[in-house]
């Protein structure tokens, strides 16, 4: 199994969710963070004084899936997330030993 | 004879203040509705009514509407241009008890709130420069010949004896008409129909709800320009439409989708507000508990016409000020009684069926003139300079792409402030800032 | 002879007023007490009073209340019934220079804050519709009756001598006693005792508690009747018992926990104006002061009640309101003077033992009568519909239980915006609305 | 003959009731504008004005003010300590249709708000007591003073005849003046010039600003004490200085900075407010304009000022009311004319050039005393108990360190409450609450 | 050592929070999270217009523990946190190869 | 490769960020966590009742690099972030297998 951590636009969620829903997977952890990177933040004015947002809000997906899927996971997000401009984000690809269903207790891929 | 009363000074100017607040009410109201990207953008265009209308108004509107008639009831002369003449004695056309500044700020207020109430249509998309440029034409071709014909001396509208006591027509009907315009001409926003545009901060919104309501006792008592029994009256028969409105609303809504909703409440209570305006001095307590019924109902099935039609009429102002106030000026054909308000007159109810259609023409020369009238501004800033922000600039927020700023920061980055920029030179060595205002710099 | 005077109907329509916005200004100040899950409940309990209590005091509520008595200082007639012969001129009982209109709007605005008063000792887990029919019912038979002793004509509470200037006892010790009622029957929250209910947004409260103070004025000098020496003599006690209500709370707060807080501030200047209601038209400013500050300290002291006694009193209506209002009543019968105002009574400080009786017999009537017959009411709702939400329901947040809604959407997932069902035929293709209204879906 | 007047009265009731609720439209205001930590602090020290000025006023203030003067135009005695003879009869001094208590409560809202203006300058660092301290002596020997000097029958800056219609030194110019010492002393906040100070809730802000528009109709309107032409005047050029301003303020921002903001339109408006404030019973509306579109362009230059001189006056109390209130005054020795209030004088545009030699005296005096006096307030308390907030508690916010709060708790950790702790022996078993006022706690 | 990420319903975080408390773990960092999975959001209504929330509100804990108390973790989270009803969560296991206590610079299982 | 998470005080992100900035890092992922641990949070007070907050708000950089890099990483946040006082966080170092630039599809170190 692996778990596969992506940043990307806030405006491509729906669209990627939408993705991965169609081609089967069951399960996605969204948050919101930070990005710090290539693409620089808005510049804001208040009273006069301008101030350069560093950082730039993305959204977190986070996915466990079996080894097989992991690519095309993979595929879907670059087809679906990538506007070809700076900021468009990353793809993590984590090992992972064990996962567990909270209300059944199954383990291993059965509990994805 | 006549002398300044100070009671009715006191209470149209008390009224004045309460209907400036509307306007940071609306802000409240149309602001928690919208996404969090766009809720400076949506404030800042009620807000900055304050100031545009205000000196437009001063500067030309208010003669146009007020000062005498000059063609066929068609539009005020240029007396009170610049607000010459405009003093502390009485204007007897209009109040011998008041001040003649009383009564131009007191109708100052209205010419505010009136095109602050159009931007519910086209929030989230359209360009601050064209909707300044928009408002300001509208305000002095649209909103002032207008006016003019339902409340100046010799208007072609009150001369055929439709009745509108604090603004069915001027104010709800014709903003509601330039909305539709508006709507349709800017276009839908992206992801209508497809997403949701769920309101970013309901309380915001219901707290606006309650700031519109108080106000809206200094829109409608006011209206009567004396603290007397019709300003009771009026006071009475706006706030009984409001409550029962918002219990209709909410009643009907369970029906339909299961449970009252909060918004629902506070819509209800705009949508009765509505259509008691041009009703409020002519009709009595029960009436206006009818009147505010029936809107509840109606307004509520009239938010299903943006999507028959698909115009994306963001925040209702169609489905609410529209539909709501042509329900208003029609009830007021029905419901109006000399008992109330002698100056008025009497409805169908009250053996007068003449007073309807009067109402009838009085609503189809509003929608019509303003919907036309707005059309052709419109057309005009839309083939110079644009009305609709760029998709990139609709995707990242009109907060932003219209005015550099952000909403909100709330808890976690606190720390993470963002870098200050420098251009100055003297700070160069010791800060990062970049101050726009400095001579040296500009 | 009675003759409307304008500076009067001005001053109380505008004391109307304030006191109306009262009731959103509470639903800001319980709003931010409460946790995010449930601040539109909360909001919604007290905004739809401006809707349920406004229809049944037209209909009903009024004439029971101030109608001609008709059992022996107990309840007024029916002779007001849908404000029947309640117009324009004076209705010389209560006020021979306001119309009669402005005296009962007035009056309705006192009985739409009462029952939302209540609120507060249930919030966070009462089902809305069973809160509704409570209150309802409520309004009719604990809110008029109450109001008829000691307000009315006859009543037997005026009769014996007892003062109550703008609602010590009718509205404070009332919703009080009623709150007691329900924070029992309607039982604890999930976790009371255990978890810790954090207030979401302390700056909605102080600034609800703004406009309380703001509306108060209404309260307070409006209840006066007109623009005279008496009401301005009762704003400006009421100002100073909100001050020294303030100060001394936080003062007492900084003796017990080491810091004087910001909702102390504010829960402070709560318990002043409360405390000084029935005393402000019969006492001076320096016994404005006295009362305030003692209002401070003791309704601070009368937080540990609901933690000794085990109720979920959960916004300390009984602290705030209850004990705040005992305190001004007996205080009244204490610092009263007649040089302050002829109509009213000289206390025990002026050489009267006996007002102190009285005010005594008034608020033990209270709190008898009110919590009696609201335990009646609620069993009666109990019985049929049961007066909670699910346990589920609680957890999940009574917004989305009772409401289907969500109060805030902020930045970050803005984009995730939730998908749209739809049901409607002509839409399915190209979009996924499920529009309610709509009459080919309905 | 001196008998009260209802629509006076009516009217400076109502007014007073407005000035009041700038205090808490004020830490709408002040508070957006601050980190979220220092939110519930900076609101507090406006909210807490309302307690303790009042208090104050009613006890030494009022008298110092505006009793009999006593030495040589420079103070008030002690005939009003406590309120002593303020009552429902007018003081013929200041008006003879009004109460005393009238004209005495409507000061003190003043005496309020004055010093709570002043708190923009220290937000997130100055420590609360001391803030208390500061401001408590500094009503009784800046304000209180420098009221009489200008405003007292006898004051020796008003015998000079310069013209202060509603507050522009007494208020504005004096609570600026009061800032910059403060914000000299009290030091720059952690990080300034390094980090940006983002505000963290703009929609508060502007919401502020709205309200304060709305109270200080009652602010300039109401200082003619009565409901009459000049009243109705002031209110119409203060509304029509606010609107200028905040257009003049995003044109000129547009030049600079590229974009129209949202806080700019705020800012501009409360900066013609300032503006106009001295100057509103005494020129006309076009005047206003011009007042108002110069506040708004000058203001937003002075912003640079704490830049070059490097004072960290966080929340520009020097810049929109030092700068603004130094602008209006003199612009009334440009603008003033007795066409519009008899009781003032002309100014330089009607031929009278002493006017603005008066005006001139007036804002050097203002600035001098007010300086110097809070300098010395400060270096006492900062001798004895410190002003300033420790680096640590700085960091963490003064919402905690100050007051044990926290402003918001927002979704998603709702149900991880933090646990509650407990002392009192009955809960320990059960429970896990401290309770601090239960009297076998205590 | 092991890196637990636990999903959990909100309602839940401070009975786990306590229980994993009372096995003696000293460290837990939370955060809050949007679930997409088999339990569906709840159905709101703005102005007769109802809209479906896809995602549902979860906390995420992550504990960093030595491998020999990870399963004891995963017990007391399965029995704490389970409801039996779809949406209880999951839990992830995830290898570590280093943590580091900033305060001390310590190393390795003493750091944790 | 490696993924190194850091716990920190809020109030040390910007020298954190300024000092990895300097030392060549171009990505970091920033988000809002809470903290238990042995750090106690603050006692607030509301109406008279005393409620200990048992999270502290806490700051979580997510960085990915070069595992030649790693070491000098955690070298510059033990300096910068270090106050010495109970609170100051934790660095994990993960494992990574595979990290792609959604932008152009680049995969492994180029990616970072
Ligand atoms: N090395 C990294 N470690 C962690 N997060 C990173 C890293 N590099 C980039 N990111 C995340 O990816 C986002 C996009 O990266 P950026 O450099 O702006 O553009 P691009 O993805 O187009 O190269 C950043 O905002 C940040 O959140
Ligand atoms: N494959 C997955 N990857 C990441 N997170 C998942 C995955 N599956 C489920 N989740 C998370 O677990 C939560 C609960 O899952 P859900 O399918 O709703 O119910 P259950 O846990 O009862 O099977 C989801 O909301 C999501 O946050
Ligand atoms: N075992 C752990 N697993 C996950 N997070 C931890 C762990 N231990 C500590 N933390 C995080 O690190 C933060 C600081 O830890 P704490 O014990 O308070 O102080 P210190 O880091 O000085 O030992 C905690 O608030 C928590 O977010």
């Amino acid at each position: 199994m692996k778990k596969i951590e992506a940043i990307i636009r806030p405006s491509k969620l729906n669209e990627v969710k939408d993705a991965l829903s169609d081609i089967g997977i069951k399960g996605i952890t969204v948050s919101t963070v930070q990005g710090f990177g290539r693409q620089k933040g808005h510049t804001e004015v208040y009273r006069a004084v301008q101030y350069k947002a560093e950082f730039v809000p993305k959204i977190k997906l986070e996915i466990i899936v079996g080894d097989e899927v992991a690519d095309q996971i993979v595929e879907v997000i670059l087809n679906t997330a990538r506007t070809n401009n700076i900021g468009d984000g990353k793809i993590f690809i984590l090992p992972i030993e064990e996962i567990i269903r909270i209300r059944t207790g199954e383990r291993g891929p059965g509990a994805i | 004879m006549s002398t300044i009363n100070s009671g009715d000074t006191a209470f149209v100017l008390a009224c004045a203040a309460l209907v400036m607040i509307m306007t940071p009410g609306l802000a409240l109201f149309y602001g928690g509705l919208v996404r969090g990207k766009n809720v400076l953008n949506t404030i800042m265009q009620c807000f900055i009514m304050l100031g545009i209308a205000s000196v437009i108004w001063a500067f030309i509107g208010y003669s146009l509407a007020f000062a005498p008639d000059r063609f066929a009831g068609l539009i005020g002369d240029l007396n009170y241009v610049a607000l010459k003449g405009v003093g502390q004695a009485p204007n007897v056309t209009y109040s011998s008890t008041l001040p003649h500044l009383v009564f131009m700020i007191f109708q100052a207020m209205f010419a505010i709130i009136t095109p602050a109430l159009i931007t519910g249509a086209i929030v989230e998309r359209m360009k601050f420069i064209s909707f300044v440029l928009f408002i300001s034409m509208w305000i002095i071709l649209v909103y002032a010949p207008l006016a003019h014909w339902i409340w100046g001396e010799g208007g072609w509208i009150r001369e055929l004896g439709a009745l509108d006591f604090a603004g069915g027509t001027v104010v709800h009907i014709n903003s509601a008409a330039a909305a539709l315009a508006a709507a349709i001409f800017v276009g839908r926003r992206k992801g209508f129909l497809k997403e949701s545009f769920h309101p970013h901060n309901i309380p915001m919104t219901v707290i606006g709800a309650g700031i519109l309501w108080f106000g809206w006792f200094g829109f409608n008592a006011g209206s009567a320009l004396s603290a007397n029994g019709l300003a009771a009256s009026a006071f009475v028969t706006t706030h009984l439409a409001a409550g029962s409105a918002a219990i209709s609303w909410i009643f009907i809504e369970k029906l339909k989708t299961g449970k009252p909703t909060t918004l629902g409440a506070a819509s209800g209570a705009i949508a009765g507000l509505v259509a008691i305006t041009p009703a409020s001095g002519f009709v009595g307590p029960i009436a206006a508990i009818v009147i505010g019924t029936a809107a509840g109902i109606l307004c509520y099935l009239a938010l299903s016409l943006k999507f028959s039609f698909k115009f994306d009429d963001s925040l209702d102002v169609i489905a609410i000020h529209g539909v709501g106030g042509i329900l208003g000026a029609i009830l007021t054909g029905v419901f109006a009684s000399t008992k109330i308000n002698e100056a008025g007159a009497n409805g169908l109810l009250f053996g007068n069926p003449f007073l309807i259609v009067a109402q009838g023409v009085a609503v189809a020369a509003t929608i019509g003139f303003s919907f036309v009238i707005s059309f052709i501004i419109l057309y005009i800033i839309h083939s110079f300079i644009g009305l609709r922000v760029g998709e990139d600039e609709e995707v990242s927020g009109l907060d932003f792409s219209q005015h550099n700023e952000t909403a909100y920061l709330f808890e976690g980055l606190h720390e993470s402030e963002p870098e200050i920029l420098t251009s100055e030179k003297e700070f160069r060595e010791e800060s990062k800032i970049t101050f726009k205002t400095s001579p040296r710099n500009g």
